[in-house]
C-alpha cells in the first residue's frame, strides 16, 4: 500500500487518467483492428504506448485551451473529448469524420474541442502555435496554447524559430516533445548532437531544462499542470521533453524490426503506462470495481462508435470541390 | 487631393486598416521601428505601438507560422516577408499549411491572413533578390494573389485584402515604390478578379501585372504615337482570383493576345493565361498568343545585364509591331 | 532477363551509379538502415556503408546544403528528400542556392547533384504527402527535372541524372513504385530531354508525365480498341530539357493536342506546353490544346475522393472523344 | 611597452594582420567613395569596422581551405587573396569584377582562392559550408571549412540545423558568429532570447561556449588558430562568437539612426580594431616607418586597382545568356 496522505492529485483526477487513457489505448487498437479489415486505407501512425502524454494534458487543459498535434494525433485529438466516431471516421473516409475525409488520418481538426489541426510536415505546428498563444496574449485572454511534437523533430529549423519566439515575446505556451527514441526508424541518437534532443537545448532560448517520465501518468499530469499554470499566469513558454516509446511501428506499413528485442519488451512489459498505471490505482486503494467499470464503459463506448462509423456513408465527391475558399468554394475565377 | 507614392500607400493602407478593425495587427523584420528596408511601413509603430506592430527575429517560418495560428482565431494579421525571394526559407507554411489547412479542415479553420512583400527586379539586387514570384503563389490552390500596379491599387487591394477572409499573398513592385499618383480620396476599395483597362485599343491585348503593366501601358502610348497601333492594356491586379470574363472579352474584340510578364519563361503566369485564351477563345484568335517573360535565367546583377533581362517599353513596343504587322 | 519493379530500379540505379564512381554517395532520412519509407534504397547500407549511404536528422535544409556543398568540390550527391511535399522546407536551398549558384559564380562553381523525391498521389496520404510538384522546379531556371514512368526509365534516366554536371530533380511517383518491366539489361542510359513515345497514333496527341503517361498510354489503348481513335503518346520523360521537336513534330502531324498532368490546374507544366504548342504549332492546329489537370484544390484523403481528383484513365478517355468527335 | 617575452603570434604574423585589415579597411572606404559618385549601383553592405575577424581567419587560414561569407563579405573574399580589382569591379558591375557582374555585391566568389562564393539569404549558407566539411571528411583531406554569419542568423532555422549536422558527423568547419549587435536595423537583444546569441547555444550541439573579442586581431587569431587546429586535426567543428561593431549602417541606404550616439562613438572611437591594432605595434617596438610603409603600399594597390577597375568594360550582354548550365549556356529545349 502507498502513502497518499499528502495526494496532490486525488481519485478524480486520476480516475479521470484511467479512463482517458484507456480510451485513447482501445481507440487506437480499434483502428489497427480496421486497418487489418481493410477499412482504413492510406497511412495511420498508432500512439500506442505514449497514451500517458496526451491524456495527462487532455485531463488538465480547459476547455477554450488550444492544442496542436502532428500525424501521430488520434489519441491527442481523442484527449480533447472528440468524438471516438468522428476520429474513427476519418480515418476510415467516411462522412461522419472529424473532416468528412477531406483531411484524412494524419489531419484531424475539431476546432470545437480547441484540435487547431494535425500536422504531417515536421515542425511546422510549433510555429502556427506560438500564433494561438499569440493570438491570447494580444486579447489578453487565458487561453493555454500547447504543442506536441516527437524527438526527431527537434533538429528541423522551425523548432528552432519556433522557441525563440515563443520566448522572447513570453507567449502562453507550452511546448511536449514526446521522445520516443526514434524518428521513424532511426534512433534519435544517432542523429542528433546532444543526449536529451529538447531538454538540453531549453538553454538556448533560457528556458528550464524539464525531463519528465512520459508514461507515469502523475508524474505527466503534474507536469502538464504546472506548465499549463505558468502560461496561463503570463509566465510564458515551457519546453517538457517526456521520454516515452511507441509499441508499434512508426506507421501502418512499419514492422518496427529496426529496434532491438530487448529494448521493446521491456518497454512493453516492464514500462506501459496503463498496466503500470492501473497498478498504481490499486495501490493507491482505489476499488477493483471502479477501475474495471470503466474499462468496461470504454469498451463499449469504442465498439458503439465502432459501429457508427463503420455504416457512416462514403462521403460525396462533390465534397472535392468544397472548402478551398471561406465562400465555400473552389473557384478561382469569374 | 494628395500626392502618393505606392510605398506611401502601403503604410496608409495598413495604416487605415489598423485603425479600422483592432484585429488588424503588423508583424515582420526591421519594419516598426526603422519603418521597413523599403521605408513602406513608416510610422506604423509610431501611431499603433509594440503590441500591434511587432519586429520579428529573422525567423520567417515563425513569422508566418504566428501570423497563420493567431488568423485561425479569427485576429487579421498582416505579415511582411522582407523580399518575396525568402518566400523560399517559409515556403511549407504558406504552401504547405496556410494554403491547405481550410481545406484538410473541411472548412472548421479560416485564415485571414495577408502576407505582403516586395517583388520584382529592377533594382539590381542579384538573382536572390530580385526574383517576380507571383506564380509561386498562383499555382498553389488556397491562396489568392494580388500584384498592385499604382498607388490607387495598393490602397484598394490592400483594403480588401485585409476583409478577405482567405490568405492573401500581396506582391508590391520594388521599381513602383516611388512611383507617384494624384488621390482626392485615400479609402479605397477595389474588389479581386477585376483587372483594370490601362489603355483603350482595338488591335491588341496586351496582359500585364504590376511593372509589367506599366511598361504595357507606355508601350501602349507609343504604338499609338508613332506607330499607329491600338493595343488595348489590362492590367490583371489579381492572379487569384483571375478576371477571365474580361480576358475573353478582350481577346474576342481584338483576336490578338500578349502576355507581359516578369517571371522567368517557364511556368510563369504567362502560360496559364495564354492557355487559358487558346481554350477559351481558340475560333476568334488570328495568331497564337505571344509570350513576353524574363529569358529562363537567374537575374544578374549588373546594371546593363539586368537592364537587358527584365522585359523593357522597347521590346513590347517591338513585338507588337512584329505581331500586328507581321514578321 | 529479370523482372524489376519501379522501387528495385531506383536502388538498382543508385547501387550502379555508386559502383562505377566512387564520387557518389548517397544521403537521406531513414535511407540506409530501414531501406527508406518506400523501399527504393534497399541494400545501399549493407553494400557501401556508413560513409556512402548516410542516415540524416529531420533537417533537409542541412541535407541539401550538404549536398550541394559537397558537390561545388565534385563529389556526386544523391539526396533523397523523403515526399516532395517536403521540398517546400528546403526550398530556399533549391531554388535560391542549387539553382542559381553557378549563374551567380558566372560558372566557377558546378554543382552535379541529384535530389531524389517521392511524388504525386495515388496513396490517401492527404493533402500534404501526396503533390505533384515538377512544376515547382520546371519554374526555376538552372534545375533540370525528370519523372520516370516506368522501370527502365528509372534506370537510363537516373544514370543520366548522375552523371550530369548539373543539379537535377527526380520525380519518383508512388504510385508507380509497385509496377514492373522485364529487363534484360539494366545498366541504362537515356539522355535528357528525349521523350518516349508510349502510343502511336495519328488522331491526336497526348502528352503526359510519370503516372499521368502511363494512363494516358491506357487510355490510348482503350480509344483504339472500343473507339476506333489512335492516340499518339508522348511521355516527356524531362521537363527541363524539353524536347520540344518531338512535341512540334507530331502535333504538326495529328493537329490535336491534350496534356494530362496531376498538378493542380494553375501553372502546371500543362499550362506551359499549352502555350508553346499554340506559339509554334498555331497554324497546323485544328482546335485549341485541351489541357486535363486535378482540379485546382488541395488533394483529399478518403479512397473516393482522391480517385476523384487525379486524372483517371476514363477521364482521358472521355475528354478525347469529346475532342475528335465533337461535343 | 608590453612584455612579449612569450609573445605566441610574433611579428611576421602581426604585420600580415596589420597589412590585412588595413587592406580591407581602405577597400571598404573605397567602395563607399565610388558608391558616392553613383559607380556602385544596386546595393552594398560594408564590413567597416569588423576586419579584425576576417582578417584574423584570412591570415591563419591556407590555401585549399572553403570559406562562406554572406552578403557583407567583401572584407572576407579580399582576405583570402582575391584581386580588390575583382571585388570592386564586380560592385561596379564591371567584366573585371569577379563574376563579370552576374552576381553582384552580394555574391562575391572566388573559387580559386577558396572563397566558396557570397551568400545573401539569410542562414542558407552554414548548411553548404556544412558539405565542403563534408566532402574533406569523406575524401579524407585537410582542408577546413569556414563559414561567416551575423549575430541575427543564430535566429533562422538553418542555423540549427547546420551546427547539429556538423557535430553529430563532426566535420570539419569552424562557425563564426560576427555579433555586432544589430540585425539590419533591431537590436539583436530585443530578439534573441539568450544573450549571447551564438554562443548560448553552443550546448545545444555539445560544442564549447566561445565568446571572443572579435575587434583584437591578436585575440581572433588565437581563436581561429586554435579553432582550425582542432578541424584540421579531425576533432570536429567550433563555433565562434566574435563581439563587433560595424562602423556604417547596415547597407548603402542606411544611415544608422537607429543606434544611441554613445554607442557608436565609444565603437569608433575607443574600440576600432585597426586604430588599436597600430598602438599595440607599436607598443611592441614594432618600427614605425615598418608600419607606415604597408599603409602606403595598401593605399596605392588600393588606388591603382580603383583605377583598372573603372577602366574595365562593362560586361557584354551576351553574358546574360551563359552559365545556366554546365555546358555555358541557357536553353531548356531542344
Ligand atoms: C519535414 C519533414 N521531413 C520528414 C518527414 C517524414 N517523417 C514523418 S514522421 C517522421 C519521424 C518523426 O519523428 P518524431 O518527431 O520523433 O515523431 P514520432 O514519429 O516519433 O512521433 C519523419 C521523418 C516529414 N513528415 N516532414
Ligand atoms: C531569410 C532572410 N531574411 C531576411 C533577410 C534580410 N536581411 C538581410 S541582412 C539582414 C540582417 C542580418 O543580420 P546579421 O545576421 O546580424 O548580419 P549583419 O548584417 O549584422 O552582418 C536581414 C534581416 C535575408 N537576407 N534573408
Ligand atoms: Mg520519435
Ligand atoms: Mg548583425
Amino acid at each position: 500500500m502507498v502513502d497518499i496522505s499528502n495526494d496532490d492529485i486525488g481519485e478524480i483526477n486520476r480516475l479521470k487518467l484511467w479512463e482517458m487513457m484507456l480510451k485513447l489505448r482501445l481507440v487506437e487498437k480499434k483502428a489497427y483492428d480496421l486497418f487489418l479489415q481493410n477499412l482504413i486505407k492510406g497511412t495511420s501512425h498508432l500512439a500506442l504506448g505514449q497514451e500517458a502524454i496526451a491524456g495527462a494534458f487532455g485531463v488538465a487543459l480547459q476547455e477554450g485551451d488550444y492544442t496542436f498535434c502532428t500525424y501521430r494525433g488520434h489519441a491527442h485529438t481523442l484527449a480533447r473529448g472528440s468524438s471516438i466516431e468522428g476520429v474513427l471516421g476519418e480515418l476510415m473516409g467516411r462522412q461522419c469524420g472529424l473532416m468528412k475525409g477531406k483531411g484524412g488520418s494524419m489531419h484531424l481538426t475539431d476546432v470545437d474541442k480547441g484540435v487547431m489541426g494535425s500536422y504531417a510536415i515536421i515542425g511546422a505546428h510549433l510555429t502556427i502555435a506560438n500564433g494561438t498563444a499569440l493570438a491570447s496574449k494580444y486579447n489578453k485572454t487565458k487561453e493555454v496554447s500547447v504543442c506536441f511534437f516527437g524527438d526527431g523533430t527537434t533538429n528541423i529549423g522551425a523548432f528552432h524559430e519556433a522557441l525563440n519566439m515563443a520566448k522572447i515575446w513570453d507567449l502562453p505556451i507550452v511546448f511536449v516533445c514526446e521522445n520516443n527514441l526514434y524518428m521513424e526508424y532511426t534512433a534519435i541518437s544517432d542523429v542528433t548532437a546532444v543526449e536529451h534532443p529538447a531538454a538540453d537545448r531549453a538553454s538556448a532560448y533560457s528556458l528550464e531544462k524539464i525531463i519528465v517520465d512520459g508514461n507515469d501518468a502523475d508524474e505527466m499530469f503534474r507536469t502538464a499542470q504546472a506548465a499549463i499554470q505558468k502560461a496561463r499566469e503570463g509566465n510564458g513558454p515551457s519546453l517538457i521533453e517526456a521520454k516515452t516509446y511507441r509499441h508499434s511501428g512508426h506507421s501502418r506499413a512499419d514492422p518496427g524490426k529496426y529496434r532491438p528485442d530487448e529494448e521493446v519488451k521491456d518497454w512493453l512489459e516492464n514500462k506501459d503506462p496503463i498496466t503500470n498505471y492501473r497498478k498504481r490505482l490499486l495501490d493507491y486503494n482505489i476499488d477493483e470495481k471502479v477501475i474495471s467499470d470503466i474499462e468496461n464503459k470504454i469498451k463499449q463506448e469504442v465498439e458503439e462508435a465502432t459501429e457508427i462509423s463503420k455504416s457512416s456513408p462514403i462521403p460525396d465527391t462533390k465534397e472535392i470541390f468544397t472548402d478551398v475558399w471561406a465562400d465555400g468554394g473552389y473557384e478561382w475565377h469569374n | 487631393m494628395a500626392q502618393l507614392t505606392y510605398r506611401e500607400s502601403v503604410s496608409l493602407a495598413i495604416a487605415q486598416a489598423m485603425r479600422k478593425d483592432p484585429k488588424v495587427f503588423f508583424i515582420g523584420e526591421d519594419v516598426g521601428a526603422a519603418g521597413g528596408v523599403f521605408k513602406a511601413t513608416v510610422g506604423l509603430l509610431e501611431e499603433f505601438g509594440k503590441d500591434r506592430v511587432m519586429d520579428a527575429p529573422i525567423s520567417e517560418q515563425a513569422i508566418l507560422g504566428a501570423a497563420m495560428g493567431a488568423a485561425m482565431t479569427g485576429l487579421r494579421p498582416i505579415a511582411e516577408i522582407m523580399f518575396s525571394d525568402f518566400l523560399a526559407v517559409c515556403w511549407d507554411i504558406v504552401a504547405n499549411q496556410i494554403a491547405k489547412t481550410r481545406y484538410m479542415s473541411d472548412g472548421q479553420i479560416t485564415i485571414p491572413l495577408v502576407i505582403r512583400t516586395a517583388n520584382g527586379g529592377g533594382s539590381k539586387f542579384g538573382a536572390q533578390h530580385s526574383q517576380s514570384l507571383e506564380n509561386w503563389s498562383m499555382m498553389i490552390p488556397g491562396l489568392k494573389v494580388v500584384a498592385p500596379s499604382s498607388p490607387a491599387d495598393v490602397l484598394g487591394l490592400m483594403n480588401t485584402a485585409v476583409n478577405d477572409p482567405d490568405p492573401v499573398i500581396f506582391y508590391e513592385h520594388k521599381s513602383l515604390y516611388a512611383s507617384k499618383q494624384e488621390l482626392d480620396n485615400t479609402d479605397l476599395s477595389i474588389p479581386f478578379g477585376q483587372a483594370n483597362i490601362l489603355h483603350e485599343g482595338s488591335d491588341i491585348t496586351i496582359i500585364g501585372l504590376a511593372l509589367m503593366a506599366q511598361r504595357s501601358k507606355k508601350a501602349a502610348e507609343i504604338l499609338k504615337e508613332k506607330h499607329d497601333i491600338n493595343a488595348k492594356v489590362l492590367d490583371l491586379r489579381t492572379l487569384v482570383p483571375l478576371d477571365l470574363q474580361t480576358i475573353k472579352k478582350s481577346i474576342n474584340e481584338t483576336g490578338f493576345a500578349m502576355t507581359v510578364e516578369e517571371n522567368p519563361r517557364l511556368c510563369g503566369w504567362g502560360a496559364e493565361i495564354s492557355s487559358l485564351i487558346t481554350e477559351h477563345c481558340f475560333s476568334n484568335l488570328k495568331g497564337p498568343v505571344t509570350r513576353i517573360t524574363t529569358p529562363h535565367v537567374p537575374l544578374p546583377s549588373a546594371d546593363i545585364l539586368e537592364d537587358n533581362t527584365i522585359p523593357s517599353v522597347d521590346l513590347i513596343v517591338n513585338e507588337v509591331i512584329k505581331k500586328i504587322k507581321g514578321e
